[in-house]
């Protein structure tokens, strides 16, 4: 077992949290501003807000939560099932719109 | 002892089961539309999953009558061949193409209906069934399930189209070789349009519209049942649906009053 | 690892005093047998409910207390207790407490004291699922599935109140649970193993439990979602699922829900609960088969990779509950597809159990006989899905009895064949005596025969168009009268079959009372938990030392070995 | 044989050519990339009334090309170290005439009046089309690189008798995966191919 | 001797007879609890979308709904905006405290800890303030004065589920806090309880950055 794996004795400089703190801070005011500004349009809008969150999140789990140093056996673990509840989503969603556009096409009035 | 009668009693759920499939006794109504493809589709899976079912229940019961324990047997050890797994993965997923295949193109057709049909609206609601068709000039008029509150179809009544249209809460009348679309409605809760012998199926979901359709090719009454659990009175949602020659048909839409002669401004 | 190191070495405190010992125990063991018989308690329940189900359409109008009100409350309740209730909680919490701290060879669970919460909670989720029996209105008669709107509007089906408020707080204090378990049950397996014990040698009881937890783990939560979205619906009135409706002449202030959202997010659930029930149930029957043909099982590697392949595709096929429900049309190609690509992994373990049998010396004992049986149900009732999957031919009978009988042979009674099975091979290690082999072929023959007498015709009816959840068939000209045989003879032999459930309970009680005195390892297995120094074996199950792995679970019948089999602890070849 | 992998007294890991891991992965992550577009397709189709595509028969001839080449770099694989390069080549070929056809079958489409951002089933067509291109470009750029080495070997044993590949020779490895992407990607097409044509 | 494939380091993981993930059972179990927590949060956000695409009623713009008057001018989404800071620092100040228990640093962990919690605490403080003002301006979450009822219901679902996260976070730290404040941890030896709070504590962090960004900003 490698030692520098085993979790609990990794030693992080606090210069990189202050880092991710400070890349926290600037990409949630960046997505702020997207939405205050109303940037458009709005495609671009509703993409930046999405990667900067996605961004910000992997930031969190990976440093804040230290994924990063884990093991890739965890890593795949906790990662990869997630893409089930990315398909969980386009269908949800495909529905939501789907219901819509019928009550449009069907009823004239959304 | 327990091995003979196992496999005495598996051999006769397979020959139990193929008798029960060739006597068509418990088989599907005889079809009245057009969707013979349907049919067509359930013969190949019952083929493709009957073999399967009798070729391997006869393996099973060979298995227990010939390898029970008895004295002196000794089980053959061998634990893994590659080949032979590949090759059941490989008979499986032909045999999964031969039947899925087919299906898909069916469905395709299941869901785009064709352009000339006669579109009829039915409605569902706890726990009887309302039928809607377009007048003189072929269109159904508006409808919002808001409206409901005003009238018990939830037909738009200002709108003008609607006037001519026939709403019937007796049996579903339907003139022979024509397509027809229905499209679904319910008020409350969830039903599903069910005439066995047309085979279509769908669920009315209240708040949107979808849709089916079919052709109804033989003249007859059926009935129409819903298939999706709608509350107490689920058991008695029943309706008939007269399938009869576009001449009677269209001689019994015009006895029918229309909108404006039956709904009050 | 402080926590590992102390664990292993340490002996456990035995517990003294009776409370402590078998009421609020810790014990891995003790906890598995107290969910056992909470949940075949609970399952007899289901049982009763079914019988009076069957009595009314075996004999409609003559039982005049049933009504087509409380015919769906019991059909709803059948249905809840028996999925989730009975053969979730008794194949996680039963056999998954009980085999995975004994089958990886350690102490207990990572986490006794959330074990034992894990059942108490479990409790008090059965006691708010009987307790809607007794409030106004009863419980909700709107099928386990809960499909909205019909589930929550007031007046629109029974229990719509608090019935049905009462089952949502019910499934979620089962999900709390759950998760408790779950987590145990995964963080066990995957940091507890005993030394030589990877996991390609974990016998396959353990893969399906573990499979089943990870599936649980993350089904579970689509349930909760669903839940909770459902009780807002109706406790306050939200419009999550309800669109503008109108119920008996009344119009409802709800606008703009979508009832087919909440039939995503439950399926996004029921189907993975399917395998969650059906592969632990895999992984017992295989490990039984096993053993008793006295043979390795045949391409473990395959058994293994294709309970992972079902688990991971099971998430994404759930629509095919839907075909008919009106979603998005354009959904049904993607789930048909996916879904009969399920069929494989499914046919793999079919073929390598048939293959694992032959050229065996077959003892057919009684768990052998309901592995067996376990075999000829779940072909059928698998085979049966192929129909259900194929979007198509699913059309015509979608919400027949064919359906019914489809997942009653492949989820209901394969299940409980497993855990038939299971729980007659691993009696004598959990009380030390033996049950009755005449009584327990018995009541196989009884319930195998039965079961096929009882769902068999069912797809029969099905092809003829017969609705499901139908109070009464009365009345529709197209059924043939054959229709009304059939029902009286389904109904009797499923009154003779669910007797017949009274001689295994006699049984085990009887086994467990006067029952001869167990060898410590009757069926001559391989697996570790065969090898405890006593039986049953104590609180911390391995006395001073844990034992070593030196091989796989199914060294069974090695051409040049003393014995035909070797235990996994063995460490010479011969 | 299994009995002795089975019960080897030490718990390390089983060997597994990393090389056949990280394709199955890339696989992997190909598959659920097109499963997530496909999905997408049908998702999209259901909210839109026009889904008029023509469908070209030439992609039929496609098909047929793919499979040809699929089958050819297949008996490469397996076949001897003589005859490999010869058929090595051909497959390749054929799978450049399948892009060359796949680049007539669009403008087929666009001359029929189908652009891309005509109706849904079209963009999703030409989409789906060309991601599946690139994806066999990739494979191409593999094939070649594995092309310089059948050649080589080929020739070494050319004067010999009709050998086969060793068995584990890193070149075999390099055949056997090439040609199983190929597979992998003939599939994919053909399922492309079923749903478009279903759905429109 | 190079460093492994990240490939052959899996199989290495998976393979062998060590536990899977080379960590105490407690980190473990928390990476596999919130494994579970993410899909009931994904479910939640799926079900979300899913409710607000078929919604029949216009869907009120967020920064309307949540914006603060100072003084005249009106500052969309400002207390939103604030909220997400906070969550954000606490998230920074847990980090630092989780640092502190690897140097086993009992004042420093105890005292980053205590204000991890003062700043959950001010976080579900606003949350209360948030809920309260809607409330007065007649927001149910069965109907609301902006649109689609779905709008409140949704808001209340996710935030209160959030929430609930938030507080059981707070009494959890609190705990921790006390824990490590009165040397529990030294004496063991071991500041482990600290790392796994911690990464609870991340979790509901990593939560709010998608409702933030998919239920207030979109």
């Amino acid at each position: 077992m490698e030692k520098e794996h085993v979790s609990g004795e990794q030693h992080h400089p606090i210069r990189v949290y202050l880092v991710v703190w400070g890349a926290l801070f600037i990409l949630s005011a960046l997505s702020y501003f997207l939405d205050y500004f109303d940037i458009h349009p709005l495609w671009l809008q509703r993409f930046l807000i999405t990667a900067f969150a996605l961004i910000k999140a992997a930031l969190i789990a990976n440093y804040f939560m230290h994924l990063r140093f884990e093991r890739p056996a965890l890593v795949y673990a906790i990662v990869l099932p997630l893409v089930l509840l990315v398909v969980l989503a386009i269908f949800t969603m495909g529905e939501g719109d789907y219901v819509a556009w019928v009550r449009q096409f069907f009823f004239g009035s959304k | 002892m327990q091995g003979i009668l196992l496999a005495i009693v598996l051999v006769l759920l397979v020959i139990g089961a193929v008798v029960l499939t060739m006597s068509g006794a418990l088989w599907l109504p005889t079809l009245a539309s057009n969707w013979g493809a349907i049919d067509n589709m359930l013969v190949i899976t019952l083929i493709v999953t009957g073999i399967a079912f009798v070729v391997l229940n006869l393996i099973l019961a060979y298995i227990v009558f010939r390898y029970r324990a008895r004295d002196g047997q000794k089980a053959a050890f061998f634990a893994e061949n590659h080949r032979l797994e590949r090759n059941l993965i490989l008979v499986t997923a032909l045999g999964i193409i031969v039947m899925l295949g087919p299906g898909l193109f069916v469905y395709s057709e299941f869901i785009h209906p064709p352009q000339n049909a006669l579109v009829i609206e039915v409605l569902g609601q706890q726990w009887r069934w309302s039928f809607r068709y377009p007048g003189t000039d072929g269109k159904l008029g508006r409808t919002d399930p808001k409206l409901f509150a005003q009238n018990a179809v939830g037909i738009d009544i200002t709108d003008p189209v609607a006037q001519d249209d026939v709403v019937v809460h007796g049996p579903l009348h339907l003139p022979l070789n024509r397509p027809i679309i229905i499209k679904l409605r319910s008020k409350d809760v969830l039903h599903s349009f069910y005439v066995p012998e047309f085979r279509a199926k769908m669920d009315a979901v209240p708040g949107m519209v979808t849709r089916l359709w079919f052709t109804p090719t033989k003249t007859g009454t059926f009935d129409l049942l819903c298939a999706e659990l709608c509350g107490t009175a689920h058991f008695q949602m029943r309706s008939k649906v007269i399938v009869e020659s576009p001449e009677e048909f269209e001689r019994w839409l015009q006895a029918q009053p229309t909108v404006a002669q039956t709904i009050k401004k | 690892m402080p926590h590992a190191a102390s664990h292993t070495t340490e002996e456990h405190h035995e517990p003294t005093g009776f409370w402590s010992r078998y009421i609020f125990s810790q014990d891995h063991k003790v906890i598995a047998i107290q969910y056992t018989i909470t949940a075949l308690v609970v399952g007899f329940v289901g049982l009763f409910l079914s019988w009076l189900m069957r009595l009314q359409l075996g004999f409609p109008g003559e039982f005049n207390f049933i009504n087509p009100n409380n015919y769906l409350q019991f059909m709803t309740q059948h249905g809840m207790i028996m999925v989730v209730y009975l053969l979730t909680a008794i194949l996680l919490g039963g056999f998954g407490n009980y085999l995975i701290p004994l089958m990886i060879g350690t102490r207990d669970m990572a986490f006794p004291f959330l074990n034992m919460l894990s059942y108490w909670i479990y409790l008090v989720s059965v006691i708010l699922l009987l307790a809607a029996f007794f409030v106004p209105g009863g419980p909700t008669g709107a099928g386990w599935t809960l499909y909205p709107p019909q589930s929550v509007l007031p007046n629109a089906s029974p229990g719509a109140d608090w019935g049905i408020r009462l089952l949502i707080l019910s499934l979620a204090v089962f999900v709390a649970s759950g998760t408790m378990g779950g987590l145990n049950y995964v963080t066990t397996v995957l940091q507890l193993r005993t030394r030589g014990m990877t996991l390609m040698r974990m016998p396959l009881s353990v893969w399906g439990i573990f499979i089943a937890s990870i599936l649980a783990l993350l089904a579970f939560p689509a349930l909760f979602v669903g839940g909770v979205m459902l009780l807002l619906d109706s406790l306050f009135g939200t419009s999550f699922f309800i669109p503008v409706v109108n119920v008996l002449g009344q119009q409802l202030g709800r606008e703009g829900g979508n009832p087919i959202l909440f039939q995503h997010l439950f399926w996004y659930f029921g189907h993975p609960e399917v395998y969650i029930v059906i592969l632990p149930a895999m992984g017992i029957v295989s490990d039984l088969l096993s053993t008793h043909a006295r043979k390795p099982i045949f391409g473990y590697k395959a058994m293994v990779i294709s309970i992972a392949a079902i688990a991971a595709i099971g998430f994404i096929v759930w629509a095919h509950h839907m075909f008919v429900s009106g979603m998005n049309p354009y959904f049904g190609f993607w789930f048909a597809i996916a879904t009969v690509i399920i069929a494989i992994p499914s046919a793999v373990k079919t073929y390598n159990w048939l293959l694992t049998l032959w050229k065996g010396n077959l003892h057919l004992n009684t768990p052998m006989l309901f592995a067996l049986g376990f075999v000829s149900t779940f072909i059928i009732g698998g085979l049966t899905g192929l129909f259900l999957g194929n979007v198509i031919a699913d059309v015509p009978l979608h919400d027949t009895y064919f359906v019914t009988g489809h997942f009653h042979l492949v989820m209901g009674v394969s299940a409980i064949f497993g855990i038939f099975g299971g729980l007659y091979h691993w009696f004598p290690k959990a009380v030390g005596r033996m049950y009755s082999e005449a009584l327990g072929k018995l009541h196989f023959w009884v319930t195998f025969v039965g079961s096929y007498l009882i769902f068999f015709p069912m797809f029969g009816e099905g092809f003829l168009g017969l609705p499901r959840r139908y109070f009464s068939f009365k009345g529709i000209e197209s059924f043939s009268p054959i229709i009304h045989d059939l029902n009286v003879f389904i109904t009797i032999v499923a009154l003779a079959v669910g007797a017949a459930q009274l001689l295994f309970v006699f049984n085990l009680i009887w086994g467990a009372w006067k029952g001869r005195k167990a060898e410590a390892n009757p069926w001559r297995a391989t697996t570790l938990e065969w090898q405890t120094p006593t039986t049953p074996p104590p609180h911390g199950n391995w006395g001073a030392q844990l034992p070593v792995v030196h091989r796989w679970p199914y060294d069974y019948s090695l051409p040049d070995a003393p014995q035909d089999y070797i235990p996994q602890t063995t460490s010479q070849r011969s | 044989m299994s009995a002795q992998t089975f019960t080897e007294a030490n718990g390390s890991h089983p060997e597994l050519p990393a090389t056949k891991l990280a394709l199955w992965l890339f696989l992997a992550v190909a598959t659920m990339l097109f499963a997530m577009l496909l999905s997408a397709y049908l998702v999209r189709l259901g909210f839109s009334e026009e889904h008029a595509l023509p469908k070209p028969n030439l992609l039929w001839f496609n098909t047929l090309l793919l499979v040809f080449s699929s089958l050819a770099l297949e008996r490469a694989s397996r076949g001897t170290a003589r005859r490999a390069p010869a058929l090595w080549l051909v497959g390749g070929a054929l799978a450049v005439l399948f892009l060359i056809g796949q680049l007539f079958a669009w403008s087929e489409l666009a001359q029929a009046g189908y652009f891309l951002a005509t109706n849904p089933a079209s963009s999703f067509f030409y989409l789906l089309t060309a991601l599946h291109g690139m994806h066999l470009l990739g494979g191409l750029v593999a094939w070649t690189r594995t092309a310089s080495c059948v050649i080589q070997e080929g020739r070494g044993e050319s004067r010999g008798e009709a050998v086969r590949f060793a068995p584990a020779s890193s070149t075999r490895v390099k055949l056997e995966l090439c040609a199983f992407y190929w597979h992998f990607l003939l599939a994919v097409w053909v399922v492309i191919l079923i749903l478009v044509w279903m759905t429109t | 001797m190079e460093k492994p494939s990240t490939l052959r380091e899996i199989i290495t993981d998976w393979a062998s007879d060590q536990p899977t993930f080379r960590m105490s059972w407690g980190k473990a179990m928390m990476w596999i609890f919130l494994l579970s927590d993410a899909f009931i949060f994904g479910s939640f956000l799926a079900a979300y979308a899913g409710a607000r695409l078929a919604a029949t009623g216009p869907w009120p713009a967020a920064e309307k709904v949540f914006a603060l008057h100072i003084g005249h001018t009106e500052v969309p989404l400002l207390l939103i905006a604030i909220m997400t800071f906070v969550l954000i620092s606490s998230s920074g100040t847990m980090a630092l405290a989780v640092t502190y228990g690897y140097q086993k640093n009992r004042t420093k962990t105890g005292l980053f800890l205590m204000l991890t919690v003062l700043l959950g605490l001010t976080f579900v403080g606003m949350q209360v303030f948030e809920w309260t003002k809607l409330i007065h301006e007649g927001f149910r979450p069965w109907e609301n004065p902006m649109g689609a009822p779905q709008f409140g219901a949704s808001f209340f679902m996710l935030t209160g589920f959030h929430g609930m996260h938030v507080t059981a976070g707070v009494i959890y730290l609190l705990i921790v806090a006390i824990k490590a404040l009165r040397g529990v941890y030294d004496r063991l030896g071991d500041y482990q309880n600290v790392e796994i709070a911690g990464l609870y504590w991340h979790f509901v962090d990593l939560v709010w950055v998608f409702i933030f960004a998919f239920f207030y900003l979109l």
